[in-house]
């Protein structure tokens, strides 16, 4: 008697599969979050950190914390142009000719320079072809009382960095994974903002 | 229900709650599972290794270069190092202007098709061998120093001075000859000329200047050379300024041209009379009416006698009305107006007849001391000459040539067949060639050597008016080739001519500082046209005001010679009339006239898909050629459109499929020149018929006019491609296309606007309160050329579907020139029959282009349509097309009143592999090969999505170029509400050699758009339909004031 | 009223003997004159308990070798379809005859076609239920089976027909992470997804519902343990109750009141998807009317078609009678001159709005290029029916099913010319175009016949395909009782077993 | 789902006009725990057996309401309130573009709910029904079962089984699924 349940249970499974799987589908998150390995340990914690001062073992002071690099040291376009470019290995050698040497992953570095090889690093943010982002639009972007729209100032007037808006606080990240979305949800979410007056029209980013 | 019955069935619902919760668990764990597998494919960012410091401004963004090309100057978009756009120079003032050929240049650049590098091709026997630069350099030299006069260097015609005087170095040092061949520039106006006036060279005409234009089978649209179609343009609109008139235009000529198509009237004489009827005019001028210098000159007035007007008449199809009435019009015009021969009927045995019956004209018209020409003052370079490729073929023949270096000429091709070369070059025992890939003629040499791309090596180029200009490299070569300019030097060099091993030296590069090379190009190029420019600008080679002055050569692209010398008196020579009394007579029926192909002129670039693609204008024929003939006698044949023909010319014949061609003269047909090639690679080989072999040697002149040829019905039909549905419109039922005259403009400045009004809107306009894109096009500065399609093909990253794509109605081109026969009311209306052609329209055609593109209509009923929000507009009036979101439902298109969007009916972005699938469908392979073959995909402009399959497309007023704009103010801190007139070129304005086409903000105070729309031509289209179009038509107004 | 004990239904054993008149009965009426009754909806003195057996036959034998024939052929071209679209998928939509003028082609005609044959099935449930035109149920079930494979056939078209198919669910407006970005409610596309999908839907619960008493029949004379309790299963457990009957009925009125404005509504919409465009040809107020009209008129055509079958193959001429198909030729021929009527009405209106779009693409239509295509639609649609005028060819089971296919030609012709004649030249000259099948396009035609009739073949195998209960509610009790007897009746799947 | 009885009492008609001249009186005895099992619906049998009319049309008002405002909301939130867009110069809340999708959701809702309610109510608004599959009654035949079940409240097994003969209904017996079972 039990057969009278089976093709119940199958219908009901199925539903179920349906169900749930497409709202899985349609919300799922596939950036927030990734983490690639990259060829070279490149320690942003290090570069960009925000210094602390120590004192060792022989009484000297000694950094432990980062350099507090800016941004723009090494990604220089973001103001400029439509990518902020990933570093040419030179950029690296302008410190590591004299700094750092010995160190396993500067060694690596220098093994790419040396080879004269671009050092093949994995694209963290990564948005699907047809959506065209420019970074100096977003960055000069200013409202009618000429403030940035996105926000180099927080509520203390102290100032942060404006990176941070969408790739959060890099200078903390060991290894730099996605902190948001960057779907056209999220997209969205800023640009609908009624003070924002962004666009948003459709060849805004797809053309 | 009675609880306390026991229910001897289970439940009936199946799964109870707890069940199906934890059902529901389990699949929502694997259900993130699921999605967290769907991570895109990981990507690298590839960083340079020590950036250029000239890129730190440019990543991501286009880069320009002034260069020139094939003797035009352009502007070069690249985008990190590769060219994607070629754009007419935008500083240049040569008036050269660019021809479509200019445009695609591109695809030449890609062609997947040319030679990777040298190689030793051995006759065509066996298989090629690779070989190398320093082998072939060898051989020749070694040769060069035996041969001595047996020595040919065969080019095209030279358009570089420092290539002209590398050539004369090395003939000068070894005794190597150099040949120039043009296959079909005519050559008959200077030999006219020349024996006119004693000096050669043919003026410059000032259309911008002349009131009337008389063209005698003139062709000045079709082969646009130094500017005449932005002159003439000038002068097509009815508003001019004060003191001036709209300039008329009357075209005598057997063939419907592109240039015929514009003239406000046009008479159908075939090629072998227009000479005559030239002198009739003449005769009616200096003899009847007594007008210009020649008037009394008795030598002329002799030599003009048998040309009355009566006797003339009855040959030529012109009535004496006519005749008179058009001498009548001349007359009043006088120094005013201009006379123009130049077409492909300047290449018929009365060929030169016929010019020198223009220069009488323009004599008589005064128009030479009017100052209508512009004095030729281009330095004099080898440019083709048919009378030496007959002495170069019969010393051939006869074995005094030992060494053929061809670089840039394809005679086996395109030569007279008479000339026998493929036989000749048996006789030559060491061929080199340096053409860029196997042609027809490397196919029969020892070596192929392959020429770089003019936008891979350096040259330079004397343009009209005394400019100069720099041939830049925009790339790096893509394959193992040089710069013809590289290799003479390097070869005068090993021959030991003086100064070249200087330059080897110099340009070698110093041992163990790759990184830190002094000198930025180590070409040998660079350092030959360094040495000859250091000379033109008189300043020390090296120094710093010459380093000052060469960057800016290169900036600009172009430096402004000596003004020319003062224009040579112009009194003829009465020993030139002798060419009338030697006038052939016509021959008794049909003849032929054989014209380059517009778009693919001597079938030079005869693999590049984009010029293959090109619909000729007139007859929208695009991959292939067809047999034009008279609508009248194609029906008398009973033939149908692609019903192969026989053309026996005598001395050889040439199977072609037939087209009616409207305005046709009954007593000619035509075939284009430039198709048929058989070595040119896996686009172009084998498409259409190769009229070449019809072309007749006499005189030392290749004829390709008026020769007398018979027709034959042979069995076959073959599907001419059309890029056009229907020919005629009926304008009275379809105002799509706003016409009038001059003096109906006068009356009223709104005729040929009328069309029926848009009812009443049931809803509310949406506000558009900041920028709004709008485009004005100006259909009486529009001349058909085409050139817009070209641009907007490249910038867009538009496939070429091929002969099939077309014939299927496949066709991807987002922008079209829609060419119609305009049948006025007659008698009521056309019935539907209208739609076919008859010979009333067709036979006299009334010609119109209309540019159409997508119209960004207000209420796009595109939009309303589309149920997956692909389209929609935009604040600032866009009708945007968003593919990632399209699913193909082509239902736009559909509703789409001007059909202009595009549907992706095959994978062109990338090759779909499958054997199986590609055998079931070889369309999917032609695909393949046309569009995807590496490196073709580095032409793609990165700014613009390559659409896959099953996406719709269309116009996007270049969205990228807005979007750039819009971009730059933000970074530049402008206001983002208007754009000024400029701010935003789309490709096609760019393009555009007339100015027909502006685009802007239509509601930025003071725009030219906002004017334009606003003008009383203006015309937007179907508003019976209230579509409100963004784009306006300006009324083409034909000058009927005779 | 004078009760007759002996039914003279009883007397008529085949169709041969219908007369499509009422039979007089002499001095029967209430006042001593003639009564006239009409004839009987099922003949062969059948009783109830035939029906039964008649009916369940062909699910509860194995299947003969016609059907497997037929099955074969039907997989076949199943298999076609198959391999087509995977091709189709595989290649793009290059491989089939649009172009740019004609962007919609055989897809989208095959679409209204298959779309406008459905119609009939839900017509004759839910109008002809609320008109109470009882010869209905001899046909129903099979014409709502057919409505619902011709909706299977339709529904695979508009997704194939899509450039990226594989993206077809985005029409769903479900909540996603596009942010808000939902579908264009303003477009008939999404219209139609609704329409159709509800259609679809409504009368599948309309068949289920009508199928829910037979399959307990079934049940009841199943044998195997298994079959029983699958098809209780699918029974709901119905028993017969009169206490189920009460809301039966009323939900199957509802049904019934509900899927009649449906109809309408399905084959409007679909015309929507025209009559909004701005196409000349397309752009008319006449389509709704004139698609739903033309859609029960293609319906009809096909139900006549596949009883013809049935009778024949199936031996169910007792229960679809030469009076049934009778009264199908009568809806045929009325219907085919409606459609007559809305083609001169389309010329009337462009002559008459003084349009010259309008006038040109009719003028083309019907003297243009596509002039044969017209020609066939014209022919097969208004005139061929007329041969329904005579009561001969009415009942002329040959001349029924040439008609009834040359009809279902012309139907298709009619989507062919409203579909290609309006694209292929519309405002601008210059991008007129003509359009032809490929190779593809005809694989993909034949290959949706071979999924209908793979369909229709698993239905007869495995559903009862003519409405038991309803038949044996239009029979006379006098003929179809069992006598009157305390045992309960045989297990007739057994006898029929024993029997074959 | 349905209550089910394993005992009661069973006897059939042959001819429909038979089981509604038995319904009446069945119904005029007071049974209330009786039903007729049948091949086919049998007109007026609602009124015989004493049953009000179907109240399944509320539920089909209802559920069609809940349609048109499922669609009337989901198109408007979406085109005017969630993200507006310019579709072909037509205003934001364009309604006659909502109508279609509106009827049809009525349609959709109303029809699919009032079938699939009647199916249930045919299960639950019932009075205990002899166990299908178990006991075989031939209603799905032909033959018109009464069935009145021991659930009833004036249950008697004598009395009512001489009351079913006393109707003239053949095949008249007692019913006891256990019994059945175990024998």
């Amino acid at each position: 008697m039990s057969l009278g349940r089976t093709p119940v249970r199958i219908l009901m499974l199925v539903l179920a599969v349906a169900v749930t799987g497409s709202f899985a589908y349609a919300f799922s998150n596939v950036r927030k979050g990734y983490e690639p390995r990259q060829p070279i340990l490149f320690r942003h914690t290090r570069m960009a950190g925000t210094p602390v001062w120590q004192t060792d073992a022989t009484g000297a002071k000694v950094n432990v914390g980062g350099f507090g690099i800016p941004c723009v040291y090494c990604h220089t376009m973001p103001y400029k142009g439509r990518h902020s470019t990933v570093p040419s290995t030179a950029v690296c050698m302008n410190c590591h000719t004299s700094v750092g040497l010995g160190r396993e992953w500067v060694l690596k570095m220098k093994d790419y320079w040396d080879r004269g090889e671009p050092i093949p690093w994995v694209k963290v943010h990564d948005l699907p072809d047809f959506a065209y982002y420019d970074h100096s639009a977003h960055l000069n972007a200013k409202n009618e009382k000429g403030e940035p729209k996105i926000p180099n100032k927080d509520a203390q007037g102290k100032p942060i960095n404006q990176c941070e808006a969408c790739h959060g606080k890099v200078e903390t990240m060991e290894i730099v994974s996605v902190q948001n979305t960057f779907n056209m949800q999220w997209c969205l979410d800023c640009h609908r903002k009624p003070d924002m007056k962004a666009p948003t029209d459709c060849i805004a980013c797809h053309r | 229900m009675n609880p306390n019955e026991t229910s001897a069935q289970p439940d009936a619902s199946g799964l109870d709650r707890r069940e199906f919760l934890r059902l529901s668990g389990t699949l929502a764990a694997a259900g993130a599972l699921a999605s967290a597998g769907c991570q895109p494919p990981q990507e690298q960012t590839i960083p340079f290794h020590d950036m250029p410091e000239s890129l730190v401004d440019g990543m991501g963004r286009a880069r320009f270069f002034h260069t020139v090309i094939d003797g035009g100057p352009v502007l070069v978009r690249t985008r990190e190092g590769r060219p994607i756009l070629v754009a007419p120079s935008p500083t240049d003032a040569s008036g050269r202007g660019l021809t479509v050929r200019h445009q695609a240049a591109l695809m030449d650049l890609y062609d997947p098709d040319r030679a990777k590098g040298p190689v030793s091709v051995r006759r065509g026997k066996g298989p090629t061998v690779a070989s190398s630069w320093s082998v072939v350099g060898s051989e020749v030299v070694s040769r060069l120093a035996k041969a001595g006069s047996g020595a040919v260097l065969l080019t095209g015609p030279v358009a570089s001075p420092s290539l002209a005087a590398s050539i004369a170095a090395l003939s000068a040092h070894t005794g190597l000859r150099h040949v120039a061949w043009s296959p079909v520039e005519p050559d008959a106006a200077a030999g006219a000329c020349g024996q006119a006036f004693g000096h050669s060279g043919a003026p410059r005409p000032r259309l911008d200047k002349a009131d009337l234009v008389l063209g005698l089978g003139a062709e000045f649209l079709d082969r646009p050379a130094d500017g005449l179609e932005r002159d003439f343009a000038l002068r097509r609109s009815p508003e001019q300024a004060e003191g001036a008139k709209m300039s008329r235009f009357v075209q005598l000529e057997g063939r419907l041209t592109l240039t015929g198509a514009n003239a406000d009237k046009r008479f159908r004489v075939r090629d072998s009379q227009l000479a005559p009827v030239a002198c009739a005019l003449a005769h009616e001028l200096v003899v009847v009416k007594k007008t210009g210098p020649l008037a009394g000159n008795a030598q002329a007035e002799a030599a003009l006698a048998p040309f009355a007007v009566d006797a003339v008449a009855k040959t030529s199809g012109v009535s004496a009305e006519q005749l008179k009435g058009l001498a009548g019009e001349l007359a009043a015009a006088r120094g005013k107006a201009l006379v123009l021969a130049g077409g492909s009927a300047s290449g018929s045995a009365a060929g030169e007849a016929l010019e020198l019956a223009a220069v009488l004209l323009n004599l008589s018209l005064d128009s030479y001391s009017a100052g209508l020409f512009d004095e030729a003052s281009a330095e004099q370079l080898p440019s083709g000459s048919a009378k030496a490729l007959e002495a170069l073929a019969g010393e051939m023949h006869s074995g005094k040539v030992t060494l053929l270096v061809v670089a840039g000429a394809n005679p086996v091709y395109d030569a007279p067949a008479s000339l026998k070369l493929a036989e000749a070059l048996a006789k030559v025992p060491f061929v080199v060639s340096l053409n860029d890939r196997i042609d027809e003629t490397s196919a029969r040499a020892d070596f192929l050597a392959p020429a770089s791309h003019p936008f891979e090596c350096w040259s330079d180029a004397a343009l009209p008016r005394g400019i100069f200009a720099v041939q830049q490299p925009v790339i790096q070569p893509l394959n193992d080739t040089r710069g013809l300019l590289d290799v003479l030097v390097e070869w005068s060099a090993a021959a030991g001519v003086p100064g070249a091993a200087a330059l080897v030296a110099a340009a070698a590069p110093v041992p163990g500082a790759a990184a830190a090379q002094p000198v930025p190009n180590p070409s040998l190029a660079w350092h030959f046209l360094r040495a000859g420019w250091a000379a033109r600008l008189a300043l020390e080679p090296g120094s710093a005001a010459f380093e000052a002055a060469w960057n800016e050569v290169l900036r600009s692209g172009a430096w402004q010679g000596p003004a020319p010398a003062a224009p040579p008196a112009r009194t003829l020579a009465p020993a030139a009339l002798a060419l009338l009394a030697s006038l052939p007579a016509s021959p008794a029926g049909l003849e032929l006239q054989l014209y380059p192909h517009l778009a693919l002129h001597d079938g030079q670039h005869g693999n590049n898909a984009w010029l293959h693609e090109f619909p000729d204008p007139i007859t929208r024929i695009s991959w292939g050629g067809a047999l034009s003939m008279a609508p009248r006698r194609f029906d008398e044949m009973k033939l149908a459109s692609g019903d192969l023909v026989e053309v026996d010319a005598g001395h050889a014949k040439v199977v072609a499929p037939a087209y009616r061609h409207a305005g046709m003269h009954y007593d000619q047909v035509a075939l284009p020149l430039g198709l048929g090639r058989t070595a040119c690679g896996d686009i172009g080989g084998g498409v259409g018929p190769n009229a070449f072999a019809l072309r007749l040697l006499a005189g030392g002149r290749p004829l390709s006019a008026a020769l007398p040829v018979k027709l034959t019905r042979v069995s076959g039909n073959e599907a001419l491609a059309f890029a056009q549905g229907s020919d005629v419109i009926d304008r009275e039922a379809r105002p799509l296309v706003p016409v009038t005259t001059l003096s109906e403009y006068e009356k009223n400045q709104k005729s040929g606007t009328e069309q029926q009004a848009g009812g009443p809107s049931a809803w509310p306009e949406h506000p558009y309160p900041n920028a709004r894109w709008a485009m004005a096009i100006d259909l009486s500065k529009c001349n058909g050329c085409g050139k817009c399609t070209i641009g907007c093909q490249a910038e867009n990253n538009v496939p070429v579907v091929g002969r099939r794509g077309i014939i299927d109605g496949r066709e991807m081109s987002w922008m079209r020139i829609d060419r119609y026969y305009d049948a006025p009311k007659k008698d009521g209306r056309w019935d539907a029959d209208v739609w076919d052609g008859p010979l009333e329209v067709v036979e006299e055609p009334q010609t119109l282009f209309e540019p159409m593109l997508c119209q960004h209509c207000e209420n796009a009923p595109c939009e309303t349509v589309c149920p997956f929000v692909a389209t929609m507009h935009s604040t600032d009036g866009l009708n945007q097309q968003i593919y990632n979101r399209c699913v193909g439902t082509r239902y736009c298109a559909n509703n789409c009143p001007f059909k202009v969007r595009r549907f992706n009916f095959w994978e062109y972005g990338k090759a779909q592999e499958s054997a199986l699938f590609r055998a079931l469908e070889p369309r999917i392979k032609r695909n393949a090969e046309l569009n995807t073959r590496a490196p073709m995909q580095m032409k793609n402009n990165p700014e613009v999505t390559v659409r896959s399959r099953g996406v719709m497309e269309k116009c996007s007023f270049c969205v990228q170029r807005i979007q750039e704009a819009k971009a730059a103010a933000t970074r530049e801190g402008k206001s983002k509400v208007h754009f000024p007139d400029g701010a935003v070129v789309p490709a096609c304005m760019e393009a555009c050699p007339t100015g027909a086409i502006t685009f802007g903000d239509v509601n930025a105070p003071g725009s030219k758009v906002a004017a334009l729309a606003a003008s009383p031509r203006a015309m937007k289209l179907l508003e019976a339909i209230n579509v409100k179009p963004s784009i306006s038509y300006l009324t083409k107004v034909r000058n009927d004031k005779a | 009223m004078t009760r007759h004990e002996a039914s003279p239904y009883a007397t008529v054993m085949d169709d041969s003997q219908l007369t499509g008149r009422p039979i007089v009965l002499a001095g029967a009426g209430p006042y001593g004159g003639d009564l006239e009754i009409p004839e009987p909806l099922v003949t062969g003195g059948k009783k109830w308990s035939d029906v039964d057996r008649d009916i369940c036959m062909h699910a509860e034998q194995f299947p003969t070798k016609k059907w497997w024939i037929a099955f074969a052929v039907a997989l076949t071209f199943l298999g076609l379809l198959v391999f087509s679209l995977i091709f189709l998928l595989y290649a793009g939509m290059g491989i089939v005859g649009i172009n740019h003028p004609v962007g919609w082609g055989s897809f989208i005609i095959n679409f209204v076609f298959w779309i406008g044959i459905g119609h009939a099935g839900t017509l004759i449930s839910a109008v002809l239920f609320l008109f109470r035109q009882q010869w209905r149920t001899g046909i129903n079930r099979a014409a709502e089976a057919m409505t619902l494979f011709a909706v299977a056939c339709a529904g695979i078209f508009p997704v194939i027909h899509l450039g990226r198919a594989w993206f077809a669910y985005w029409l769903v407006p479900y909540p996603n992470a596009r942010g808000p970005l939902w579908i264009n409610f303003n477009s008939p596309l999404a219209w139609d997804i609704f329409a159709i999908s509800t259609y679809g839907l409504v009368s599948l619960a309309f068949w289920y519902v009508g199928l829910l008493p037979d399959l307990a029949t079934v049940r009841d004379r199943a044998t195997h343990p298994w079959r029983k309790s699958l098809y209780n299963a699918m029974s709901f457990g119905w028993n017969g109750s009169h206490r189920a009957w009460r809301h039966y009925e009323s939900a199957y009125m509802i049904l019934a009141g509900l899927a009649t404005p449906l109809v309408f509504s399905v084959h409007t919409i679909v015309s929507f998807d025209f009559a909004t465009s701005v196409m000349p040809g397309w752009h008319t107020t006449i389509f709704p009317p004139y698609f739903v009209i033309g859609a029960i008129f293609s319906g009809f055509a096909m139900v006549i078609t596949l009883m013809t079958f049935m009778r024949g193959y199936f031996g169910m001429k007792n229960y679809v009678t030469l009076n049934h198909m009778e009264s199908m030729a009568k809806i045929l021929m009325l219907t085919g001159m409606l459609v007559g009527f809305a083609y001169s009405t389309e010329f009337f209106m462009a002559w008459y709005s003084g349009s010259e779009w309008e006038g040109f693409i009719f003028k083309n239509r019907a003297f243009g290029p596509y002039s044969w295509a017209y020609a066939i639609m014209f022919t097969c649609n208004a005139i061929v029916p007329q041969i329904f005028w005579w009561k001969k060819m009415r009942r002329h089971t040959w001349v029924l099913f040439v008609v009834s296919i040359l009809v279902n030609v012309g139907m298709w012709f009619e989507r062919y010319v409203i579909v290609v004649t309006s694209l292929h030249r519309d405002y601008l000259p210059s991008s007129w175009g003509m359009y032809s099948l490929t190779r593809w396009d005809f694989a993909i035609l034949l290959g949706s016949f071979g999924l209908f009739f793979t369909l229709f073949l698993l239905f007869v195998r495995f559903l009862p395909v003519v409405a038991i209960s309803e038949v044996k509610g239009v029979m006379d009790p006098k003929v179809a009782r069992s006598a009157p007897t305390d045992a309960l009746p045989a297990n007739a799947a057994v006898a029929a077993h024993q029997e074959a | 789902m349905t209550p089910t009885s394993n005992k009661g009492v069973l006897g059939h008609f042959c001819e429909p006009a038979d089981a509604l001249a038995a319904a009446a009186k069945v119904r005029d005895a007071g049974w209330k725990h009786f039903d007729f099992l049948t091949p086919f619906p049998i007109h007026g049998m609602e009124e015989a057996m004493g049953q009000k009319r179907s109240w399944i049309p509320w539920v089909t008002l209802v559920l069609a309401l809940c349609g048109i405002l499922f669609a009337q909301g989901l198109q408007n939130y979406v085109m005017v309130f969630d993200w507006p867009m310019n579709f072909g110069g037509k205003p934001h809340a364009a309604w006659p573009s909502y109508i279609p999708i509106t009827f049809e959701a009525m349609v959709f809702w109303a029809a699919l709910g009032s079938a699939l309610v009647a199916i249930v109510a045919g299960k639950i608004d019932t009075i205990p029904q002899p166990p299908p599959m178990l006991v075989k009654t031939g209603a799905t035949v032909d033959r018109f079962v009464l069935w009145i079940s021991a659930t009833d409240p004036k249950w008697n097994a004598a009395e009512a089984e001489a009351f079913v003969k006393s109707l003239g209904a053949h095949g008249v017996r007692l019913v006891d699924v256990k019994e059945e079972a175990d024998a």
